[in-house]
């Protein structure tokens, strides 16, 4: 099992925390860490991703992923940073499953708290549409015609890309 | 000694997920050049054009030279989340 | 305690929750509910707003909520069902709670299921937006110059004003 | 027999959350007139601009006929969420 926690700590005292392991997790006890930080918070805007059962008409009976210890986290440590940045953000947490997943299992967890509840939308979005095609995730799709590693999906890279117009600038 | 490492469906293709080069101070294309040449069923899958490699877990682009204990990794396109 | 469920279900199907109520809620527990749906869930988007103890830079030491027991709940269901029509809505539910609250208390949920993550995003954003101007709760602050019934910002009439022009027709 | 109800700040100021009116088949605006002749210090409270009126828990712009099991309820500015 990789589990690995790094909290980083920029000179504002932002508490941006990211976690890639194969236990699930409560999302309870993520929103509640978030909570205690700072009672500035105004909201906490949150994204839940989901295993679905259904991708390009197939029917997925299960989801593999894989990912590359270390690199993948500080690739989401440097989206949370990028997002700190941008806008108004007190902490943010992403929480990835890697291993075997089953249809309605939780995949991706990212939350972001912020005194003002548009920038907590933002910054989610923001943090979850890069995560989608700039974190070194892989994942294999069991099907009835057998198992199939997934490529990027040319929405989500179109998000990305919708991102880098309205920003003005390149992330990575 | 390069430690170097394949990922998801390359490592399935080639059938190992890492192995040590012992070389140093070696041109990336150079480093390619030698694992294939020692395993030419590697080469198609290696220098496939979706292929991405990373050196001490930041994505390269320029042919850099990689050094002893540099970590090299060879990424599939990638599907995050 | 005032505690009222209106669960609809339209022609899609699409379950759309609202409750008001005394008690604070778990998160999980009312995102199970959603993710229990349809496998056809790709990812929720939340919202959750918190009790701030600095508004308009007096000391907050508490918050009291009232509502307009039934009309309240009507509006909130109005506002999803027209989240409902406007994007890909599988599952929203709506918590918020009334009486005496302190920082950091939990007030308000939104939770949007949704296909499409983008399509999650928007309707829980949009939700929120309408809530928090066309819903008749009012807020009374407890502060150490005295209690105060609060007003609606600025700026919170400023975000549905976007929305109306952005959606071109007006949702009340 | 009209149901009245008064919120928030509205309830505090004039003392009481509920009332009943003994009309039906009344004019909105008359309703309020009644209300108020019969407890002059409300007519500030209930007739400030910010005030609005819903029957029957949809909220009313026009001068709408009130009847008898109306429930008419006056609102302060809503500060939601």
């Amino acid at each position: 099992m990789t589990e690995i926690e790094t909290n980083h700590n920029s000179h504002q005292n932002h508490h941006l925390s990211v976690r890639v392991q194969e236990s699930d997790f409560d999302v309870s006890d993520e929103l509640k860490a978030l909570r205690g930080l700072s009672p500035r918070i105004g909201g906490i805007a949150t994204f839940l991703g989901l295993v679905r059962d259904l991708n390009d008409n197939a029917d997925v009976s299960g989801l593999f992923l894989e990912h590359y210890p270390g690199m993948t986290e500080k690739q989401i440590l440097q989206i949370l940073q990028e997002a700190d940045q941008r806008w108004n953000v007190i902490g943010a947490t992403v929480m990835h499953r890697i291993g075997q997943l089953s249809p309605l299992d939780q995949i991706v967890f990212v939350a972001v708290a912020s005194e003002h509840r548009g920038d907590a939308f933002t910054a989610c979005e923001f943090v979850i549409d890069y995560l989608k095609t700039r974190a070194t995730f892989w994942k294999k799709e069991t099907t009835p015609e057998g198992d199939r590693w997934l490529v990027t999906r040319d929405t989500d890279v179109a998000v990305v890309d919708a991102w880098q117009e309205k920003l003005g600038d390149d992330l990575s | 000694m390069i430690t170097v490492l394949f990922f998801a469906g390359l490592k399935e293709t080639i059938g190992q997920g890492s192995m040590s080069v012992t070389l140093t101070d070696v041109k990336l294309s150079k480093l390619v050049e030698h694992i294939v040449s020692d395993q030419p069923s590697w080469r198609e899958a290696l220098t496939a054009e979706n292929i991405v490699v990373s050196v001490n877990q930041e994505i390269v682009r320029e042919d850099i030279l990689i050094s002893t204990g540099d970590e090299v990794a060879f990424l599939p396109p990638v599907t995050g989340g």
